[in-house]
């Protein structure tokens, strides 16, 4: 039975907002005279209780099959409205909105035009009106289980939280051992408390929690699925075991800087240079070298970051309050010993952190502002060559020991793992997030999110925070069990489809794939987000957004453009259409 | 010839959901004041925008129109309005060397936040297609 | 040579503590017109190791101990200190100008550096009836060696007497056995004669039983308060006990001042003290008188270069002499008097004054002075 | 390297027919697409699997009923099923890469086998030098080798103004420029592939002379090219008169049809997108006094062009095709060469490089959208 | 069951106090998670600090783009009870079940009637004639409003509000013949017999989100806020620049164009002076952006930014600051020891420590990096339910790398800059590990997960 629009109209006054500007009566004769327009009333404020009474009662008595109301923005009360026609049993994306208030009677107050413009903005929406279609908002069943990639500080904490919050996880680690880099430090600022007290109770936890599995020596080699169903095949070494998972943290880490790379300093041909990273192992045997105690240490920062030279530009975030962390250590111990710490900029952020910085300078530590240019032998002893840029001077600064303070860098592997989850990546090589402010642990794929260093330099309490985010994350559509597809996706009719591809392409959600067999392009409505450039990518008009579709906004053009219906000459109405003048 | 003077242009803009049509409705909520020549339809996103929604228009007789999506990195779609600005660098040649004024055809990055932008854009399109006259198509009629 | 241990100094001047961020340098009067350059002074002496030679350093002598930079400082370095403690090497080597030689030796005989007989002391007070303080009496008047001696500044002394007498205070002071406060020896570098002076001091307040003093002078008001040891002593300066008579309605003023006036922040009321507020109360108490600003005022008032030990010396570059911009600044806020509150404010920009030819559209004057002439 | 196929009988059609033989019945490839030459002189695309039917083969006269990047599509699609040779013109191959990109074929195991093109009649010229015999194509193609062209009809406007008759992208390239045919047939080859057929490379090879023939058949198109565009957009320049220009526009939708280009299964113009129900052309008419029935023609050529102007390889078939004689192909071309410079895009020239509409920079046009 | 009915009250709940973007991201994933939220917060709308801001470093995304539709999901998700222009009163109880008492100021303005229209406002005497404070008004005090207001165009909820400081009627008893604001309302909304309401909610777990307060300049004497009008704080050069700020985001100051910028870092920051002693952690990046900006719309001005440690840190930070200085502006290392008037304008008087000299830079304007402190309220709230602040003020957590979002209490969870400053995206991790604890609490209460149905208007948007 072909379907007939049966349309009720409904125009808000708004108080006087709209109706001091914009001739209410005539408007709702225009409208009650509009096809398929079987009532069109008026009233004060539609959003009002009695004012969506008026509609539910309309719908059940007038049996209407779409709903207009012109009134203020669709972002105000389209969801007032959708409530109101789905709890008279209409499906609620059967509903249009004209603005005639914002982009209307506010605008253009004491214009003849206004009572015009909001016609044609109701002829609009009407002429959208009869075509829309009932959509259903779907919710998909969600695998109660999580995956975690990545056994750094990050990943077990994310583990913990989500296994804690009842769900099991998986957490899969490449090496022998977890802990990742949080694992190889000796002592944590502020309180100079040792990282093994730190980490040990968290690997603990995660050891004994019931519902974590670790899989140690473990890679992740291929990922299926979307959110709520994710399966990912991990390489146990020579097993191959399919994990699934609801939702998916990615804590992979970072790699340190190879400090050989800074060629002027001398790593590896000079044994009194070291990196931070080596100073950690020192201090746990007290800071020997060649069996001595150090009396003059050189700390050199930003070593690996902020250095385009190297296509690394950004700050590695933690070596400034590491290099003071280690100095306050040498300055502690060995308090005989001269330390100077060359920098350009301190970085003392966080929490505490200026508050360190200045224990650390009072404990003796000399802060010095230049970036070493060089470092060379004399005698027994390196000599750090750099300009004191307050003194405006260069300077050889006489060191025993330097300790070089460096910078994260992407992992290797990264670039792997992101085209394994279809991730992208930012310009510094580390995963991008969905958002860089509003959703720092989301990703473009929905359901995979991000924790630790994987996504940017970060200190443990930092990471930890992502960690926890993430799991936040994570855990919510495990919590729901279900996840709510959005309503308005993408469909493709299948015999218009040339299977061209360009729509995928202009995807940014990898929401569109070439079926194997029938050579069609298919919408996966879960990774969709109804942005509609795949509908105008597509010149067969074979991909649809649903309730934004190419025939509802030509039917829209068409009114605006030609007016609504061909009785009304400009002598019956002679405000029909933005056209007809 | 018309008179240009008293000839109000008559112009078609879409709207990305996210930044344009919400900083439209700025430009409401704030009570600012813009020429009333604009009919306003809404689009998920700049970059769903299909040639032929441009190209209808300017057949039809429509003066203008005007495309508004969200700042270039501000897409609510993450590169939605990247996708936007070539096309409309496409259609910008095809209308040029096609014998159209590639002038009727705007595309605005227009914040939520920037209402006065957004009137500012009306009346200045407005006053340019004032000047440019009516469009030609508005009498031809076999096409 | 002049070697220090610089170390050792740096820790004990909390110089670690600096962060070079240049606050101190950027707001030092003293900055602008001589090499003196407190930032740089704390770095050379943070990355000399253990030993920074002081020879040559004469712009140590520039510094008027102003406290700009250390009310400044954002980590609580207090580069004046460190540049007060660092002109003590030049003292212990003798290596001072004769000027402040004779001031420190005047001291040490006559108890003020002015070399002035201790006899000569009350000269100004002789047709005031001051009572000597002694047991029971409630204020002690510590006059201050230029208020003593240096005429011009006696008259401020005598103001005051005549207001505190109108406000029916009871107080007395301690004619000849009034001794210097030793503020100025202090920040001349000569720690030991100051600790001298100190104990003296403390000894003699404690037998005569002091609870309460006023001073006329911000530095012997400030030395008191903060250089000598916790005594017990409430100390203020005039224009505080000014402000507290008019408040309760001990002081009244009968005339009219009908004068524009702008008020000059001496240091060590203000950026030394935090006191901006009393001296204006006492001001705009005045009948008659209309307070307009300059432009630098209060926290950001410009020294006049009178204090730490400069009474005494040229300095670098005496040419341009902060006072006479000092004048210039009151002059363009249209001001007809321009009011002070210490000795060493009121000599420096009346002299600045004089130099300037503006005699004609300004006059200096002491806060006291302006209070007695509406009594 | 380049080789030499010898002319067993002093012809270039028998060397070349030879030639395409040897990839047959050397296994080099199991199937190929050559145009054959009918009992009756007619030039038909077809699909070859038996080496004797190659008798027939006729990749070198000098017209072009489809552009067989259409077929090589129906024949590959997703993949070829077998080992595909295909003989093709330039603008052929290039129409090929850009339906490859549009994921309408595909050049896995497909041997593309390009030929110097000289230019193409319309058909009914090319069946006039037939019947009347004006030249035979030996000597057009001698000819054509040192740039010359025989007297008699104008080539096609699009090969008149051709300025890429080589194909750069074919594995065997034919020569026709340059040398000659006189010497044997100049074979552009993978040395693997060439020792497979037993060539054996030329080693006086005049690079120099072929560069001479081509840089001045370039030279005359180019200048036609030119003159052709600029008095096209003199006639667009004003406003409204492509309107005029597809006025006598049929809707047949023929161009559509012989565009390589155009891929898509139902064209949207055919879709029910465009049935207006009769209040459509009643408002219309309303408003404008009259309308032109049926409508949206120029609606349908303006939106063809944002479809395909980016990939346009200026192959000229939808003008052969136009029964109106609208000069669609010139049309087309001059606006997609320039939508094509805007974006810096060559169609049919890399694989590699993406469509322009479909990929983004995110530094580029900063100028667009802002207020200036 | 539609997708739009609202699930019957599911315990344990939520409470969170603060309607900032941390409170928001926290109260939008414990909601998301299934849990009933009630979402508190002290002034007459949600969004907080972000709300005021134009531009986000380092990418320059418009604040209200990104923040406005999560504002709006908080308002329409069905577990999420909005209660605006009010203050927790009282907490009693014990993790699991805290009482909770909220003091409902009045507004004088029935909620469920009003429809935001703003009639009442454009007809109240003192339209465009009240000044906010500075520190808390969204335009920063540079704008004027009636007395009768709704924060900004875009608040959540969008109703008005009677400001009680301001109000003719309620400040002196009387408002001319008729009340103007209640005769112009056609929804009868205004309502001036409204009183302050007490109501109480019973939550297992507390998410602490009150934010910071921004550094009152005024305590910094040598740079004149106050005193000179062209000082000004980062804050109000936010509404100067917004789009949707007073001056449409032209850069003016009484009509006058800038053209020598100074910026100034660390106003009010690591400043043991003031007892300040921490780094504010965005004010250098605030000002590369504001000096981008000024570059961007002030062409040909001269900009220079005076500053100690750039702490260019995050993700794009420093290639932020690289672009900055590229664009041409200036960073001169010195932090500026006082500005004095001379003339028409302002002498800024800094050492340039890299020059070892004492500079003046002329400037028409001056911008104030303030930074950030504790909430002034910080103290007894803590002391009403036994909340521990740290050294610096921010309330305490209970491990400064492991477990900073675990107050003193068991229970009571802290998100965003009420534990320390921080920048948006650490903001929102932070607010959401907040979540994830607070969610770890509520679903150990719950037991088995339980299944919802169709909920959740912040899915279906992002």
């Amino acid at each position: 039975m072909a379907f007939t629009p049966r349309i009720g109209v409904y125009i808000c006054h708004c108080g006087i907002n709209i109706s001091a500007s914009v001739d209410i009566e005539a408007v709702t004769a225009f409208a009650a005279s509009l096809p398929a327009v079987i009532i069109a009333r008026d009233y004060t404020y539609m959003c009002s209780d009695p004012g969506q009474a008026l509609i539910k009662e309309d719908i059940e008595q007038l049996k209407l099959n779409r709903v207009v109301v012109a009134s203020c923005s669709p972002r105000m009360h389209e969801p007032t409205f959708r409530a109101a026609v789905a709890s008279a049993g209409l499906n609620p994306y059967c509903f249009e909105m004209a603005n005639i208030r914002e982009q209307c009677s506010w605008v253009h107050p004491g214009s003849e035009a206004t009572t015009q413009k909001a016609m044609d903005l109701i002829a609009s929406a009407v002429a959208k009106a009869a075509h829309l279609q009932p959509l259903i908002t779907r919710q998909v069943e969600v695998s109660p289980s999580a995956l975690v990639i990545g056994g750094g500080i990050a990943g077990l904490q994310a583990a913990l939280d989500i296994a804690e919050a009842g769900f099991q996880v998986t957490l899969v680690e490449r090496a022998e051992q977890p802990g990742g880099h949080a694992a190889q430090l000796h002592t944590t600022f502020p309180y100079m408390q040792p990282a093994r007290e730190l980490l040990r109770p968290l690997m603990e936890r995660v050891d004994a929690h019931p519902r974590i599995e670790v899989m140690l020596s473990a890679e992740v080699e291929e990922i299926k699925g979307f959110v709520g169903n994710f399966e990912a095949s991990v390489r146990q070494s020579e097993e191959m075991r399919t994990v699934s998972a609801g939702s998916i943290v990615i804590a992979t880490g970072f790699e340190v800087f190879d400090a050989h790379i800074k060629k002027e300093f001398g790593y590896g041909l000079y044994p009194q240079v070291i990196t931070t990273l080596d100073f950690e192992l020192l201090s746990a045997q007290n800071l020997q070298v060649n069996g001595h105690s150090p009396r003059k240490v050189v700390f050199i920062q930003c070593v690996g970051s902020r250095d385009q030279s190297l296509g690394n530009p950004y700050c590695s975030r933690v070596c400034c309050m590491v290099a003071a962390r280690q100095a306050k250590w040498v300055r502690q111990r060995l308090p005989e010993a001269e330390v100077t710490i060359f920098y350009m900029d301190v970085r003392a952020f966080g929490k505490g952190f200026e508050e360190f910085y200045d224990q650390v300078r009072t404990c003796g530590v000399i802060y010095r502002r230049g970036n070493p240019s060089e470092i060379l032998r004399q005698g027994e002893h390196l000599l750090v060559r750099a300009e004191d840029t307050l003194l405006g001077e260069v300077v050889e600064v006489e060191a025993d020991l330097v300790v070089l303070a460096l910078g994260m860098v992407p992992r290797q592997d990264s670039a792997a793992l992101a085209s394994l989850l279809k991730l992208s990546r930012s310009a510094d090589g580390f995963f991008m997030e969905a958002h860089p402010k509003l959703r720092p642990v989301d990703t473009s794929v929905a359901g995979v999110f991000l924790a630790g260093c994987c996504q940017g330099p970060k200190d443990i309490a930092d990471s930890i925070s992502q960690a926890r985010g993430a799991a936040a994350a994570a855990m919510i559509p495990l919590l729901r069990g279900q996840v709510q597809v959005e309503a308005a996706t993408a469909y493709v009719e299948e015999e218009l489809c040339a299977g061209c591809g360009q729509c995928a392409q202009v995807c940014t959600y990898g929401a569109l794939r070439l079926h194997p067999v029938r050579n069609v392009m298919t919408v996966n409505q879960v990774l969709c987000q109804g942005c509609g450039a795949c509908a105008s990518a597509c010149p067969s008009g074979a991909v649809t957004v649903s309730h934004f579709t190419f025939t509802q906004t030509m039917a829209q053009l068409e009114v605006l453009l030609n007016g609504s219906n061909h009785q009304r000459k400009q002598e019956l109405l002679p405000t029909a259409s933005l056209m007809a003048k | 010839m018309p008179d240009n003077n008293h000839f109000e242009p008559r112009i078609v803009a879409f709207l990305c959901n996210w930044c344009t049509y919400t900083g439209a409705d700025l430009a409401g909520t704030s009570r600012l004041q813009y020429p009333p020549n604009v009919r306003i339809i809404r689009t998920m996103c700049s970059s769903s925008v299909d040639p032929v929604y441009v190209l209808k228009p300017l057949l039809d007789g429509a003066d203008g129109v005007l495309i508004g999506g969200c700042h270039p990195g501000d897409c609510h779609y993450q590169t939605g309005n990247y996708k936007t600005r070539r096309r409309y660098v496409a259609m910008q040649e095809i209308l040029r060397a096609s014998g159209f004024d590639p002038r009727r055809v705007w595309l605005r990055w227009i914040s939520a936040s920037e209402g006065q932008k957004f009137a500012d854009t009306i009346t200045d399109m407005v006053a340019s297609l004032k000047e440019m006259g009516p469009n030609p198509m508005q009498v031809a009629w076999a096409i | 040579m002049l070697q220090i241990e610089s170390r050792q100094f740096a820790t004990t001047h909390n110089l670690f503590a600096c962060i070079q961020c240049g606050k101190c340098t950027g707001g030092c009067p003293m900055a602008v017109k001589t090499t003196l350059n407190p930032r740089n002074l704390i770095y050379r002496l943070l990355v000399a190791g253990n030993g920074y030679d002081l020879e040559g350093r004469e712009e140590l002598w520039d510094c008027t101990t102003c406290a700009t930079c250390s009310s400044r400082c954002p980590k609580l370095v207090n580069p004046m200190e460190a540049v007060i403690a660092l002109r003590g090497a030049f003292v212990e080597k003798g290596r001072v100008h004769p000027n402040v030689k004779t001031a420190l030796e005047s001291t040490f005989r006559h108890g003020n550096p002015l070399s002035m007989p201790r006899e000569e002391r009350v000269r100004w007070a002789s047709d005031l009836s001051i009572k000597p303080f002694g047991e029971g009496v409630e204020y002690l008047f510590f006059v201050g060696c230029t208020p003593s001696y240096d005429p011009r500044v006696q008259q401020v002394a005598r103001s005051l007497v005549k207001l505190v007498q109108h406000a029916n205070l009871d107080f007395g002071f301690l004619a000849e056995e009034e001794s210097c406060c030793g503020s100025e020896i202090r920040r001349l570098g000569e720690a030991g004669l100051f600790e001298m002076i100190v104990e003296e001091n403390q000894e003699m307040l404690k037998a005569m039983s002091v609870d309460k003093m006023f001073t006329t002078s911000p530095h012997c008001f400030n030395a008191f308060k903060n250089d000598y040891p916790q005594n017990g002593v409430q100390v203020e300066h005039y224009t505080q006990l000014l402000s507290r008579a008019l408040e309760n309605g001990w002081l009244k003023f009968s005339g009219r001042f009908e004068k524009t006036v702008t008020f000059h922040d001496p240091c060590y009321l203000g950026k030394h003290n935090g006191i901006y507020d009393e001296p204006r109360q006492v001001l705009t108490g005045i009948p008659g008188l209309k307070l307009v600003e300059m432009d630098r005022s209060r926290e950001k008032s410009l020294c006049c270069e009178g204090g730490g030990g400069r009474m005494w010396l040229e300095g670098s570059n005496p040419g341009t002499r902060l006072a006479r911009w000092r004048i210039q600044e009151a002059l363009d806020t249209g001001a007809q008097v321009l009011a002070t509150a210490c000795p060493f404010c009121l000599l420096t920009l009346e002299e600045a004054l004089k130099h300037q030819n503006a005699e004609d559209k300004l006059r200096v004057m002491d806060i006291a002075e302006i209070a007695d002439q509406v009594l | 390297m380049i080789g030499l196929f010898p002319l067993k009988d002093g012809d270039a059609l028998t060397a070349v027919r030879s030639f395409l033989q040897t990839l047959l019945s050397n296994d080099v490839v199991d199937a190929l697409y050559v145009p054959l030459e009918s009992a009756e002189g007619q030039i038909l695309p077809a699909l070859v699997t038996d080496p004797a039917r190659l008798e027939s083969a006729n990749p070198l006269a000098p017209v072009m009923l489809v552009n067989g990047a259409r077929a090589i599509s129906a024949l590959t699609q997703k993949k070829a099923p077998a080992r595909l040779g295909a003989v093709l013109r330039s603008c052929e191959t290039r129409a090929l890469v850009e339906l490859v990109k549009l994921q309408q074929a595909s050049l896995e195991d497909v041997l593309l086998i390009g030929v110097d093109c000289p230019g193409t009649y319309e058909l009914a010229d090319y069946q006039a030098i037939q019947k009347e015999a004006l030249f035979a194509l030996e000597d057009a193609l001698q000819a054509a080798g040192r740039g010359e062209q025989l007297e008699g009809p104008d080539l096609r406007l699009a090969c008149q103004m051709c300025t890429q008759p080589i194909p750069e992208q074919a594995d065997i390239h034919l020569h026709i420029y340059g040398e000659g045919l006189a010497g044997g047939l100049f074979v552009e080859i993978g040395e693997e592939l060439a020792e497979k057929l037993g060539l054996t490379p030329v080693l006086d090879y005049q690079v120099k002379k072929r560069q001479q023939v081509i840089e001045q058949v370039l030279g005359d198109k180019q200048k036609l090219r030119e003159a052709e565009i600029s008095a096209l957009q003199a006639r667009l320049g004003s406003n409204g008169s492509i309107a005029q220009m597809f006025a006598a526009c049929l809707r047949c939708h023929n161009c559509m049809t012989a565009c390589p280009i155009c891929y898509c299964k139902t064209c949207l113009f055919r879709t029910a997108a465009f049935d207006h129900p009769p209040e459509h052309y009643l408002n219309a008419a309303y408003r404008k006094g009259a309308i032109r029935l049926l409508g949206d023609t120029l609606l349908f050529h303006l939106t063809r062009m944002n479809h395909m102007a980016a990939s346009c390889v200026s192959c000229g078939m939808c003008s052969s095709a136009c029964p109106v004689d609208i000069p669609v192909g010139l049309i087309f071309s001059t606006i997609g060469t320039q939508v094509q410079a805007a974006f810096g895009y060559t169609p049919g020239k890399d694989l590699q490089e993406p469509l322009p509409l479909v990929t983004f920079q995110a530094n580029e046009w900063n100028e667009i959208g802002e207020v200036k | 069951m539609s997708t739009y009915d609202l699930p019957n009250r599911l315990e344990p709940a939520a409470l969170v106090i603060g309607g900032g973007i941390a409170g928001i991201q926290a109260a939008l994933d414990i909601a998301d998670g299934g849990f009933q939220v009630t979402l508190v917060e002290r002034s007459a709308s949600i969004g907080g600090r972000m709300a005021q801001l134009d531009k986000t470093f380092p990418t320059l995304d418009c604040s209200s783009c990104i923040l406005t539709p999560k504002m709006v999901d908080v308002s329409r998700h069905p577990n999420i009870q909005l209660l605006t222009y009010s203050e927790v009163a009282k907490v009693s109880g014990q993790m699991g079940d805290f009482q909770v008492q909220i003091r409902r100021k009045p507004r004088y303005v029935d909620e469920s009637k009003c429809r935001g229209c703003g009639l009442c406002a454009e007809a109240c005497r003192l339209n465009g004639r009240v000044r906010g404070d500075p520190l808390t008004e969204f335009n920063a005090g540079i704008a004027k409003r009636a007395a009768i207001y709704v924060p900004f165009p875009q608040a959540v909820p969008l109703i008005y509000t009677v400001d009680p400081e301001a109000c003719v009627y309620l400040t002196r008893g009387v408002c001319g013949k008729t009340f103007k604001c209640q005769e112009a309302c056609t929804a009868g909304a205004i309502d001036f017999t409204q009183s302050e309401q007490l109501i109480e909610v019973n939550v297992s777990t507390i998410v602490i989100a009150t934010g910071y307060d921004v550094f009152d300049a005024r305590r910094k004497p040598e740079f004149g806020y106050g005193v000179y009008p062209q000082v000004i704080t980062t804050l109000e050069f936010e509404r100067l620049a917004s789009a949707s700020g007073p001056t449409a985001g032209k850069i003016r100051l009484n009509e006058h164009q800038p053209e020598k910028l100074v910026f100034i870092q660390c106003v009010g920051s690591r400043d043991l002076s003031i007892d300040l002693p921490n780094c504010s952690r965005v004010c250098c990046m605030a000002v590369a952006k504001q000096a981008h900006l000024a570059h961007d719309r002030l062409p040909g001005a001269e900009i220079t930014v005076l500053y100690m440690d750039i702490r260019a840190f995050g993700k794009g930070f420093e290639e932020f600051y690289d672009r900055v200085r590229h664009e041409g502006v200036l960073y001169r290392r010195g932090n500026p020891s006082e500005i004095i008037r001379r003339g028409e304008n302002l002498v800024v008087r800094a050492e340039d420590t890299l020059l070892g000299e004492l500079v003046e830079i002329e400037a028409d304007l001056v911008v104030l990096a303030v930074g950030m402190q504790p909430r002034r309220e910080a103290d007894g709230f803590a002391q009403a339910i036994k909340l521990a602040r740290g050294e610096d003020g921010y309330f305490l957590e209970q491990h400064p790398k492991l477990q900073t979002v675990e107050s003193s209490l068991p229970g009571v969870f802290l998100a965003g800059c009420c534990q320390g400053p921080k920048d948006i995206p650490d903001t929102v991790a932070h607010a959401k590990a907040a979540a994830s604890a607070a969610l770890i609490s509520l679903a150990k209460m719950r037991g088995e997960p339980a299944i919802l149905v169709g909920i959740g208007a912040s899915y279906a948007t992002n």
